[in-house]
């Protein structure tokens, strides 16, 4: 089958210059399959129109397409489809999170939002292999309300050390945000362990799934999360959107972020009144296009299966790590066994950009950079690294011509 | 054959829209049996409704409202303070149920009439999925409003 | 030209039920010509990657479509490309600087930031006219810093009021903030005179550009104000985009709202430090599929002109207006002379649902409700109005088909 | 004919980025003629540069730097100390300028040996359009740091 479906990204036969090319850059943006491009077409052709807010009957298609869309995601990740609350990307969906306890903190969203509500006691925690994504924007919560930001550090495999977690998740702790899988290290981290502790002392859940939800079976509600976010770009879906996850009496209380039309139940000119989760998070004209084509694209996920999915970039992953193993000079950024097929590395001597470049001259997608974590990379003492990401459409012979150029790297560069 | 505007807007439809039963002041606290009463609003249109439910004894209610709104959602208020003058509570949550499953139906199902009386003139309704909220606006006030009126009487039995 | 365009709109040939389709909703959102399809599929299919992170091939073809999408925005309203940024719609670029200057209020952004503290001493001034995207986050701001709001009044004839603009609009004005064009009236504001008096009290400009933009010819730099904000959705472009554009030295010294990925320079567990305009309100990966197909819908208006479209669109609107005026028991909302080709009327004695429904069985597509407008309609005494907003895919034939339907309305629902 | 690698890598570039001319310790404020000095990052790779740039007399200037990055950056950085030593500060301007148009010309442009001397070598890292940022990193913390030199001297000449 995963022979077969490669047919179906009509980008795979694309040339760089001379050679074929060999993506394996899925850890920044997957591919599309002509069929998730198809839905784009289709509804900009034949039911384009304002969802939502009229009668006529383009509206009413493309009010179903989007409601489809929720139905689709709830299928793919659990939960009920108002737990889905359509954003730009994961980034603004965790934003919304962080933003809206900051705004509850502040006194917005009334007694219902006191729940969420923040001061110099408490605390946040974070791990030290976020994506920026989810660091960030739990460092300007803490800034703006005093509470105190404490991380779980990594350990050399690329694990989290868990040693301490008793003592830095404590009764303090309102919070406890990390992510499912590592972008940079491929980790795959204790969700249940983690859950666990934040039960015991009473911390909301919000677990960033932008490298989880695209490559392994995920079920939101299984893992007994509050919120989570990711992207669907990064799950074959188009750009432009992302989806905010979570649990409906907690997504009804957190106060809005983004305020504007259709989020609202009554406006005058002296105040508003804002509609239940989803359509308070969704302020204006909402990516409609996007959120076809995404269904379009988990029903394409669905038919290859998850767990599919994962096994064979489990394999993928197994060709790259034994091959790299091979060549002298290179180490690998994490090594844990509970992982995804995202490889990340540091040459020794010669630069991750030149790395990458090199790379791209033989056809050979890699990312190259700190990949939006540069605690992660300085933990390891490296400003930069290059990554190799795979994904359902990748196979054996695009490993092979990885590795192939990666030999040739050092010595291009006249390092041994 | 009638056109899909003539199935939507059935002659009772237009007729109730007019007659806007039980649409008369609202009698708030006071009312003398234990009711309730629910405000909702359609964010699409604006269009809202505030009804009111009052437990006249164990089996029967009168419901009054105010509101405006499209035909379809004033011409539902109509017939369901219609319904309710003529109807039990048990039979009233019947209808309730039913006329939401029709609503629900996308117009693959038949309306049973003699459970849903006028109600069913709106089978026409659940082919036109942006007009089911307009049809049930009043019906979700109903429901929150009797959910009232009877937590209400549970209290004043156990006082 | 005009006649001919049409058949670059493929959704034109749509027919609802047995009727051809008239589609006068462009004021919600924009149909999109082929060639703006054919963009997607294109990027999809051929370059598609994620921007600004890679030396691959395939991230840099990506990189180069979505910087040029600035350079296009730039050249269709003026100013440099680095004064265009990307957003999800106008909502999130409107609530970029209300929220902004929310967080320079609360210390955020530094010395830099300063000039936009509000407090319970200052005033915003808005519109009795605007969409609730441009009035919902401005209340939120004016709760968050006490800063009190305030409004310019709307006449009977859908204009602005400015026989107060001295006393409504004084030295304590920090923000004036207004549509360029009413969504439901299709008054054109006089820019001018309200940035002089708010040039006069060192009051920041805030345009809220989503109706004239796609419709008439504007130049940011020429109306001399200091932040704008349009969709993309309705100048021909895909959903899922907006832009705010921003005098460089401002948008520099604004705080960001969403934080994360690509919009940082430095980030380590304690802080981080944010890379200047655009980036700096681009968190995450961004919708770059969409930028290229908005290029393109840039591209096709700029041949077809601008100043063609405006004058084509007022030829319909002089003949929706002359229609309507025959028909008994209609009502417009605004009759202002210097409009576009949007027109919301009241049907005396028949809801606005019910008029848009019976419109819908003949094929012709209007909006109907508040059109996010609620304090206008309460304005007006009503609660909805239906909306004919036409295009430059429209004809003189799509405003006899409205306007035959319309005259049936009142006869249908029995109405005299 | 060379592949597109060996034009981009040239041998100066490769034997420049480990030779690393002009990275020694700053001098900081312990520098005794008015000098300017810049940090500059480059956000997608945190690759980052401090330079110092110190005006020895009216024409001639001393280059330090510190920092890490990529061959493209480290050679460039390399070439720039090399060339500051053979070059007055109006030449230095010259080549800057030359520099930042050969970068910007996406291969179109023959490179002038004349004026840009072993900086030439980096023309084919124009076809790169995401290693034009490496190639200028130290060039835009020189012009920065000379602007902060020359405005220094200003203020001594008006002290
Ligand atoms: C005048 C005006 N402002 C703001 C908006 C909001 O635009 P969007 O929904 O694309 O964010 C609209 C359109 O809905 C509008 O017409
Ligand atoms: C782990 C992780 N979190 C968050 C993000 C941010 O996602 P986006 O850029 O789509 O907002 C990414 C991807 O860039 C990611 O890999």
């Amino acid at each position: 089958m995963f022979a077969r479906l490669r047919g179906d990204f009509p980008i795979l036969d694309a040339r760089v210059g001379q050679s074929p090319l060999s993506y394996l850059d899925s850890g920044a943006t997957s591919q599309k399959p002509q069929c998730v491009i198809d839905t784009f077409i289709e509804y900009f052709q034949q039911r384009n129109a304002a969802v939502h807010r009229g009668a006529h009957s383009l509206a009413v298609d493309a009010t179903e397409a989007f409601e489809n869309g929720r139905i689709a995601v709830a299928e793919l990740v659990g939960g009920a489809p108002e737990q889905v609350c359509w954003t730009k990307n994961a980034t603004e969906a965790l934003n919304i999170v962080a933003m809206g306890i900051d705004r509850a903190s502040r006194g917005f969203g009334g007694q219902a939002a006191e729940r969420f509500v923040l001061g110099p006691e408490d605390s946040i925690v974070v791990t030290e292999m976020e994506h920026h994504a989810n660091l960030v924007p739990w460092q300007q919560l803490a800034a703006s309300t005093g509470a105190q930001l404490r991380w779980l550090p990594v350990t050399e495999t690329g694990e989290l050390d868990l040693s301490s977690l008793e003592t830095i998740v404590d009764d303090s702790t309102k919070v406890l945000a990390f992510t499912h899988v590592s972008n940079v290290l491929g980790t795959i981290n204790p969700v249940e362990r983690l859950v666990a502790r934040a039960r015991e002392v009473g911390a909301y859940v919000v677990l960033d799934a932008c490298q989880s939800v695209p490559h392994m079976p995920v079920d939101f509600t299984d893992l007994d999360v509050d919120f989570a976010a990711f992207s669907a770009h990064k799950a074959l879906g188009p750009t432009g959107l992302g989806v905010l996850w979570g649990r409906t009496e907690l997504l009804d209380a957190l106060p809005p972020v983004l305020t504007g039309g259709s989020m609202i139940t009554t406006v005058t000119m002296e105040g508003a009144q804002f509609m239940p989760a989803p359509q308070r998070f969704e302020a204006g004209t909402q990516p409609v296009a996007e959120v076809a084509a995404f269904a379009t694209a988990i029903g394409y996920l669905a038919e290859v299966g998850l767990e599919q999915i994962f096994d064979h970039e489990r394999e993928l992953a197994g060709i790259l790590l034994d091959g790299i193993a091979e060549i002298p000079g290179i180490r690998v950024l994490g090594t844990a066994e509970n992982r995804i097929g995202t490889v990340a590395f540091d040459v020794d001597g010669v630069h991750a950009h030149d790395v990458g470049q090199y790379l791209d001259g033989q056809g050979v997608a890699v990312r190259v950079g700190h990949h939006c974590a540069q605690p992660l990379h300085r933990r390891f003492g490296v400003t930069a690294s290059t990554r190799a990401s795979t994904y359902l459409y990748n196979n054996a012979e695009d490993c092979q011509r990885f590795l192939t150029a990666l030999a040739e790297v050092r010595p291009f560069f006249r390092v041994q | 054959m009638s056109t899909p505007m003539e199935q939507l807007y059935q002659q009772v439809i237009l007729d109730q829209s007019r007659a806007r039963i039980g649409n008369t002041d609202l009698l708030r606290d006071s009312a003398q049996a234990p009711h309730g009463s629910s405000h909702q609003v359609n964010p699409t249109c604006g269009d809202e409704i505030e009804l009111e439910t009052e437990l006249l004894d164990d089996d029967h209610l009168a419901v009054r409202w105010t509101g405006d709104g499209c035909s379809i959602s004033m011409a539902s208020a109509s017939v369901l303070s219609e319904l309710a003058a003529e109807n039990s509570v048990a039979e009233m949550l019947q209808i309730e149920s039913a006329f939401h499953e029709l609503m629900h139906s996308r117009g693959t199902m038949e309306a049973d009439e003699g459970i849903l009386g006028d109600a069913a003139a709106f089978t026409g309704v659940s082919k036109f999925p942006a007009r089911i909220k307009c049809a049930l606006l009043s019906w979700m006030a109903f429901k929150d409003a009797l959910n009232q009126a009877q937590a209400a009487r549970e209290e004043k039995h156990h006082a």
